[in-house]
């Protein structure tokens, strides 16, 4: 076969221009949605101009858009991962909304335990007991998939109802906040993390707290796991081919159980990030859908961990941007998620194109050379080959 | 189901291509390539791994598009849209990775994609007549009811041909049919070729075994580099010249030189009494017992599927056994995969794509495969990628692996090549027993004298190689001893002076050696 | 507690069970069929949303029942169409697809809602008509065989299913397009218009799914009405391991112990609340952890087709 | 919280304040109020927003809410008098906070925070904005903990209504088996449920209440079929709080089972089988919020929604006739009992 590779030189800036392209064309997919959402919104009597200039405000137009963007982003960012490191051992995990919720409950109830302890280790302690519990609700799901086979999306879809229930069991009784007992209101929160740990926010008056620089660590840790580690690279072997694996020596469904866990365990840490960095307690809907929107982000991301931080923000930032819109133009909040659904499936969609794209690079690559140009036969002549 | 009518008359006279050209990434397959079959030939597609030679019989069986040139059919131009369309065209192609649906039966294997004679209604007890009609016409032996999962290869590659031939294929394309055949079932399948040829039907027939090019084709087009050297009359043609033109130099085959007898010491590999439960396709192995020395090849023939696959994988590590122990070097060799490797076994697996090597890979990633958590690859949990590559790279020259690059995702490399970087692989870590499974199956002659190369030099060097194959030339060409396996057992075992084809076959067969002595 | 051991009271149970049963078999046999010619529809929720939402919009405006379920079967099919048009054609990935879809049909649902209803309404839906003989059995026939149409109808589904895809020459191509679309195509099966036509289905069945409840069980709608049916749904057909009848099991199992655990509250089993809802759940990863089986799962699933490669 | 319950009648004088006020801000009340309320049109809407948990269509808590600030739009003039901003389904708590800081921040003078899981950062938002009203439910802290003095507190003591819910519940059922379908076994959905329990068990001291929790507030569907194993068991009259409430009202009216209803009036959804629903009456409480508001007091009141101060209604529905004048009278009886105090609603 002649394989006929495009010059250094060309070929880099050839490439470049192409991704910047590649890059683009998952935004105009955005814009091609919105476009779908100003027709709506024209026919709810709605300024779209305004709406999406408010969109956009409230995303990155102001310092409150952007910081609340970035705290949106950086659960999302965690469980993403969690999803990514998952994804790469083949096992789909749709459980971060549970292992997120149980996350966010150990750290509170280790964290309140140990009140007396002081911040420099409060905090870390806390952050790892959510990581463990999400670890925990992760391994189950692994183990089952990896021992006997149960299929990790029946398990960790069961797994996050069982979850939920779990957190309002908890939170009606064992964990309940004193201060509503005291009131007779009993409104099913915890009561509020000691104050040392509690996660400095980045930009005061904002929920823009220190977990999102962690986010971006654990990012670069992440990748540097999948592609600097033996650990790493037996995860990625496990997901490309089970056989392979085996036959390579690398036990499999430890790996596979494995992945899950870490997978929980980003998850969990979202949860506990959650807590100590926004809320300072369990309170209802702490989930916040992040387990879901974490997938999202991670596919989006190209199932890269590096790749998920900008994925993360953009898609922080659509969400934070569609509340504001939803705010200042007054359009039902329904009208808001029907658009990021049409987002998600405009987004998915024009990755196809993307890849056609570099496919079609590649065969303009392999354009017949000089050499091979007149084609046709090859004269039957002996003519050396290597 | 309604096909077209089979036994009628064959509406295929000629078909012929014009300067086609067929672009993948990064590689031109097909360039200007022109190609004529007539009905009652077999025409034999001649060329290297990667020489284009599935991609011009994809084009034909309308599974790809050339981008450049021109199908005439019976004379008139045509464009072969869709295997649909090829197929009510009367052209039928057995693959050279079989295009069946595991879970499904023979008879729903036939009958898919065909009209049911109960309109929406399937009629698979009418296609399971048919079918068994149609295998008796040829001499087959094929259960429409066994789900194609439980097949052997041979039988799956009948159920492939009956699928052709029940659609009423005048022009019948197979892509290394005989790669994964026997001895046996390979005379077979040419009977069956010469009785379609017949009948009037064309034949194009990819091999990479020149010997059955020969004795089974009429012509032979050759093609090298994605071009086309040039189609000639198979008769007065000699093996070494069609090598040449393949290659376009000298192919070494191995000398006697090369198989020199070597100073036999101690038994280094010793298999007493091993037994296994049956596996998927495979029997359990009963009592399989024998002895390996350094320097020595032991050439391990069957037919596929009678216990070799099993017989490997307990040794490796892979399956369990029952009973029964295996020691390497007086000790008893235990573990997982990891630890027998480290006891200084390697194993080359049958199944190249799926088990030796991960495809979506690249060629260094797979190269560091069953090593990554040893030196030089790794420094305790992390990978010392600078080491890795420059290793690799050197790997890479060393065996002669030709591709663009360490990082080329394995998958665009040709068979051969992937079973260089194998070999490369499992070799460098300068094992003391090696088992190779299928090392060449459908690798080009080219690859072929490498990787023999390769076995004889370990075999030089001291090292004790299993040598497992249903390739019987190649296991007279290279083994000191050969044992015949049939159903889970050892027939016989006997050096190589006194092997011969006829014997071996018949033990293949099952034939037991007292009913052989007299 | 004695009150639970009551015949009347396992009367009760089998009565809620069916009753239960029914939106997840629409929905989980629909996904079986799709998954079967290797489409994951993760978005089935949402379908089954403006499928509810659609067939009560027409009941409560035409009072047509019959009117009101072809509404949803159209409604769930043209999301199950757009679904196929991007995890068939854009070869989208197929998890993050239907996240899309859940979200679009969430959204799109509680939109019109709004716009069109603005508040919850009530209609009268199907009633529940006793079956024939079988209605008449004391007890076990006021229980079993006294339901609705559409409550039947999703029974009679489960072996009209597994009839298609056993018996018909367009479920040997659903097969066949689900564990290996290389050999389909290779024969002239078109793959593309085999899993658009599950993924269309597939929708339809969601929509009337959907419309099994705001027209039948509930005869209301309201914002997210299914709350989570469509995703446990997509769990059970990996429970029924691919088969219409394991689905049909697996559901059953899943709404026995729904309904089980609604009377072990009412009886005043000492039972934290919270606890017996997590009863299915448990159960059904327990009940799957015992009796594995991984096996059948089509080898294409979530795998997007190209020719030749 | 020992709240100063609003005045029972202050209606036309808040608004008079709440209008007029409009006029000088600074000025002080009194005198605002004696200014003449037809200004009001001239001056800038006195603007609202609200931040809710679930959908302004659910038939019960949100609703409620919405409702009362509707209803209180259209008496001061519409539009021009009081602008509503609403964020509703706001379950993520993170874009709650955000929205409470927007609305804050773009010149609202109430901020209400529908919701006890904003708390943490309603506190955090109203320390940043001192010259902005802040009202929060269901709570009883204004503050004060936190030393906020710009953050009012409500709290529907919803066990009141349930008791009399209860006891009309136990006369009108004959087989003495009432069904409860609540939420999740917490807040006011439990409050009202104790309530409900006690006024039935005080009426009917041989009647059995059969409670099922659906395990969450949305899921219609469960709540249905909760709704249906109830009337299995013996159930001849039936009660339930939170959204999903729809789903069993759904079942009572098909199976012709008498409901009482909590939060929202529900009659809608079953005008003949509807019997009562204790409605959450914001209107007092809001006009008396707006009143100090425009005098200059931007919080420091708890309030609580009781019978006595009229926060809490039984409305009968007039729809279902089997209301007799005993059933009447007794809870009539028990709503004087508990506002006075010689009912205890909760045992
Ligand atoms: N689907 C494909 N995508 C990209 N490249 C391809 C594809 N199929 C084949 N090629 C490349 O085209 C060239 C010719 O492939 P082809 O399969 O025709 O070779 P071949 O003669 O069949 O080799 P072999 O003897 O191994 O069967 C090879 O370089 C191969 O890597
Ligand atoms: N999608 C693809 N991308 C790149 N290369 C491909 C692709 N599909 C096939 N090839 C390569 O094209 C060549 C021919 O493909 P084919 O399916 O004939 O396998 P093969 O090489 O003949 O396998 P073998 O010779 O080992 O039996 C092989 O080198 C294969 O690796
Ligand atoms: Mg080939
Ligand atoms: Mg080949």
């Amino acid at each position: 076969m002649t394989r006929t590779p495009a010059s250094p030189n060309r070929g880099t800036i050839r490439r470049t221009g192409a991704v910047v392209v590649d890059a683009l064309l998952p935004l105009g997919a955005v814009v091609a949605a919105l476009l779908v959402g100003a027709l709506v919104l024209l026919l709810l009597g709605k300024n779209p101009a305004l709406a999406y200039g408010a969109m956009f405000r409230g995303a990155f137009g102001s310092l409150s858009g952007i910081t609340q963007t970035l705290a949106k982003a950086t659960p999302l960012l965690l469980v993403g991962l969690g999803v990514i490191i998952a994804f790469r051992a083949q096992v789909i995990n749709i459980g971060g909304e549970g292992q997120l919720v149980v996350g966010a409950l150990a750290a509170t109830a280790c964290s309140l335990a140990l009140r007396e302890l002081p911040g420099w280790l409060l905090l870390p302690i806390t952050a790892l007991a959510g990581a463990l519990a999400g670890g925990l609700w992760g391994l189950v799901p692994g183990l089952l998939k990896a021992r006997l086979d149960v299929n990790e999306i029946l398990s960790t879809v069961m797994m996050n109802a069982i979850a939920v229930q779990l957190m309002n069991y908890l939170l009606r009784g064992p964990m309940l906040d004193p201060a509503q007992v005291a009131a007779g209101t009993n409104i099913p929160q915890s009561a509020a993390l000691p104050e040392a740990a509690w996660i400095v926010r980045l930009v005061p008056r904002t929920l823009f707290h220190a977990g999102f620089i962690l986010a971006l660590v654990l990012a670069v840790v992440v990748a540097l796991l999948l592609w600097r580690t033996t650990l790493g690279y037996r995860i990625r072997a496990v997901g490309l081919s089970p056989s392979a694996a085996r036959y390579a020596g690398i036990p499999v469904a430890t790996i596979t159980a494995t992945s899950m866990v870490l997978s929980g365990c980003l998850c969990g840490l979202a949860g506990a990030v959650e807590v100590m960095g926004v809320h300072h307690r369990v309170v209802e809907g702490i989930s916040g859908g992040y387990g879901f929107s974490g997938i999202v982000v991670a596919l989006f991301g190209g199932l890269h961990p590096i790749g998920a931080i900008p994925a993360a923000v953009l898609f922080g930032g659509l969400l934070v941007g569609a509340d504001q819109m939803q705010r200042t133009v007054q359009v039902p909040a329904a009208l808001i998620t029907a658009l990021n659904g049409l987002v998600v499936l405009m987004v998915v969609s024009s990755t196809y194109a993307t890849q056609r794209r570099a496919a079609r690079r590649q065969s303009e690559a392999a354009r017949p050379t000089a050499r091979e140009a007149e084609g046709g036969p090859l004269d039957p002549q002996l003519t050396p080959d290597l | 189901m309604v096909a077209a009518a089979q036994q009628a008359a064959p509406t295929i006279s000629s078909l012929e291509l014009f300067n086609i050209t067929k672009r993948f990434p990064g590689v031109v397959a097909n360039n200007r390539v022109s190609f004529e079959v007539r009905a009652g030939e077999v025409h034999a597609l001649l060329g290297e791994n990667g020489a284009g030679k599935s991609t011009l019989m994809k084009i034909i069986y309308g599974l790809y598009q050339p981008d450049d040139g021109q199908i005439l059919l019976n004379g008139q131009p045509v464009t072969i849209s869709s295997p649909q369309d090829a197929i009510a065209r009367g052209i039928g192609m057995i693959h050279q990775h079989f295009m069946l649906v595991p879970s499904l039966t023979v008879a729903e294997n036939v009958a898919l994609g065909l009209k049911s004679s109960r309109g929406m209604r399937l009629d698979l007890d009418v296609v399971a007549a048919k079918v068994e009609r149609l295998a008796a016409s040829y001499g087959l032996r094929v259960d429409p009811r066994a789900e194609v999962s439980r097949l052997s290869v041979g039988e799956q590659q009948r159920v492939e041909i009956i699928k052709a031939l029940y659609r009423g294929a005048d022009l019948l394309v197979l892509d290394e049919p005989t790669a994964v055949l026997t001895p046996q079932e390979a005379d077979d399948l040419f009977r069956m070729l010469r009785q379609m040829r017949e009948e009037g039907r064309a034949l194009i027939f990819i091999s990479h075994k020149l010997r059955e090019v020969l004795a089974l084709c009429d012509r032979v087009t050759v093609l090298r580099d994605g071009r086309q050297v040039g189609t000639f009359p198979t008769a007065g043609m000699s093996r070494g010249e069609l090598a040449r033109l393949m290659v376009g130099r000298e192919i070494a085959a191995p000398h006697a030189e090369d198989r020199a007898p070597v100073p036999v010491g101690p038994p280094l590999l010793q298999v007493r009494g091993l037994s296994s439960s049956a596996g998927a396709g495979g029997p359990a192995l009963r009592e399989v017992s024998f002895e390996l020395s350094p320097g020595e090849i032991l050439g391990l023939a069957g037919v596929s599927g009678n216990g070799q696959r099993e017989l490997a994988d307990v040794i490796a590590g892979l399956r369990p056994s029952s009973a029964g122990e295996i020691s390497l070097g007086g000790a008893p060799l235990v573990g997982g995969p990891g630890e027998r490797m480290a006891a200084g076994l390697s194993y080359i697996p049958e199944e190249r794509m799926r088990d030796g090597a991960i495809m979506d890979f690249s060629v260094e990633e797979n190269l560091i495969l069953r090593d990554h958590t040893r030196p030089p690859y790794a420094r305790g949990p992390f990978l010392d990628t600078a080491r890795v590559s420059t290793v690799c790279r050197e790997l890479i020259t060393r065996f002669a692996v030709k591709t663009p690059g360490p990082q080329t995702p394995i998958k665009s490399l040709s068979g051969g090549n992937i079973q260089k970087v194998i070999m490369a692989r499992e070799l460098a870590r300068e094992p003391r027993v090696l088992i190779a499974a299928q090392p060449t199956r459908g690798v080009d002659i080219g690859a072929t004298a490498y990787i023999h190369r390769l076995l004889l030099d370990m075999r030089a060097r001291g090292g004790a190689v299993l040598l497992i194959s249903e390739d019987l030339d190649e296991i007279l060409a290279l083994a000191d001893r050969i044992a015949v396996i049939h159903d889970g057992e050892i027939a016989a075992i006997m050096p190589r002076a006194e092997a011969d084809p006829e014997r071996i076959g018949l033990l293949m067969a099952g034939a037991s050696t007292e009913s052989l002595s007299h | 507690m004695e009150q639970l051991l009551t015949i009347g009271t396992l009367l009760g149970v089998l009565h809620s069970m069916i009753r239960l049963a029914t939106p997840y078999l629409y929905a989980a046999i629909g996904e079986t069929l799709g998954q079967r010619s290797g489409l994951l529809n993760l978005g089935v929720e949402g379908m089954m949303l403006m499928g509810a939402y659609v067939g009560f919009y027409v009941v409560f405006t035409t009072g047509s029942l019959l009117g009101g379920v072809l509404a949803a079967a159209l409604a769930g099919a043209l999301l199950g169409l757009m679904m196929a048009l991007v995890s068939v054609t854009f070869r989208a990935e197929q998890g993050i697809s239907g996240i899309g879809m859940y979200l679009f049909g969430l959204g799109l649902s509680s939109l019109l809602f709004k716009l069109t209803l603005g508040t919850v309404q009530s209609v009268s839906g199907f009633p529940e008509v006793p079956l024939p003989l079988l209605g008449s059995i004391p007890g076990i026939g006021p229980s079993l065989f006294t339901h609705s149409v559409m409550v039947y109808a999703a029974f009679a589904l489960v072996p009209l299913a597994a009839y298609v895809l056993n018996r018909t020459t367009w479920g040997l191509n659903i097969r066949a397009v689900g564990d290996n679309p290389q050999a389909a195509d290779a024969l002239g099966v078109p793959v593309a218009a085999v899993r658009y036509a599950t993924a269309t289905i597939g929708g339809l069945l969601a929509g009337v799914g959907g419309a099994s409840l705001s027209i039948s069980a509930l005869n209301i709608f309201q914002e997210n009405l299914t709350g989570g049916i469509g995703f446990i749904a997509v769990a059970l057909v990996y429970f029924g391991g691919w088969r219409p009848v394991g689905v049909l099991l697996g559901v059953l199992l899943f709404s026995f112990v729904s309904a089980l655990q609604l009377w072990l509250q009412v009886t005043g089993v000492g039972l934290p609340s919270d606890l017996a809802v997590m009863l299915p759940y448990l159960l059904t990863i327990l009940a799957l952890a015992v009796s594995n089986r991984r096996a059948g799962q089509p080898s294409a699933l979530t795998k997007p087709f190209t020719r030749g490669a | 919280g020992g709240a100063p319950a609003a005045p029972a009648a202050p209606t036309a004088a808040a608004t008079e304040a709440a209008t007029a006020a409009a006029d000088a801000p600074t000025a002080e009340p009194t005198a605002a109020a004696a200014e003449a309320p037809t200004a009001a049109a001239a001056t800038e809407p006195f603007k609202v927003a609200i931040v809710m948990p679930s959908g302004i269509t659910d038939l019960a808590w949100s609703q409620s809410m919405y409702d009362a600030l509707k209803a209180i739009q259209t008496e001061m003039g519409g539009e021009s008098a009081m602008t509503i901003s609403y964020s509703e389904n706001m379950f993520n708590v993170t874009d709650a906070a955000a929205a409470i800081r927007d609305y804050a921040s773009s010149g609202n003078k109430l901020v209400i925070a529908h919701g006890t899981q904003y708390g943490t950062s309603l506190f955090e938002v109203a320390a940043d904005f001192p010259e902005t009203a802040f009202a929060w439910g269901t709570a009883t802290d204004a503050g004060e903990s936190a030393g906020l003095k710009n953050i009012f507190a409500y709290n529907a003591k919803a066990e009141e209504g349930g008791y009399i819910n209860g006891v009309i519940a136990a006369m009108l059922s004959k087989s003495g088996t009432i069904g409860v379908i609540g939420p999740v076994e917490a807040g006011d959905a439990k409050t009202y449920i104790d309530g409900f329990t006690a006024g039935a068990m005080a009426t009917n001291p041989a009647a059995s209440v059969n409670k099922i929790y659906t395990g969450s507030f949305g899921d219609t569907a469960k709540a249905a079929e909760a709704a249906s194993t109830e009337i299995a068991a013996g159930a001849d009259v039936l009660t339930g709080s939170a959204q999903q409430v729809v789903g069993a009202i759904g079942i009572a009216k098909d199976k012709g089972i008498p409901w009482l209803g909590t939060q929202s009036d529900q009659s809608s959804l079953a005008p003949e089988l509807v019997v009562a629903t204790q409605v959450y009456d914001w209107d007092s409480t809001l006009k008396d919020m707006f009143a100090k508001i425009n005098a200059g007091t931007y919080g420091g009141t708890a309030y609580n929604l009781t019978l006595a101060n009229g926060g809490l209604k039984i409305a009968f529905n007039p729809g279902y006739t089997g209301v007799s004048p005993e059933i009447k009278a007794a809870a009539e009886a028990a709503i004087k009992g508990i506002s006075d105090g010689t009912i205890k609603a909760l045992p």
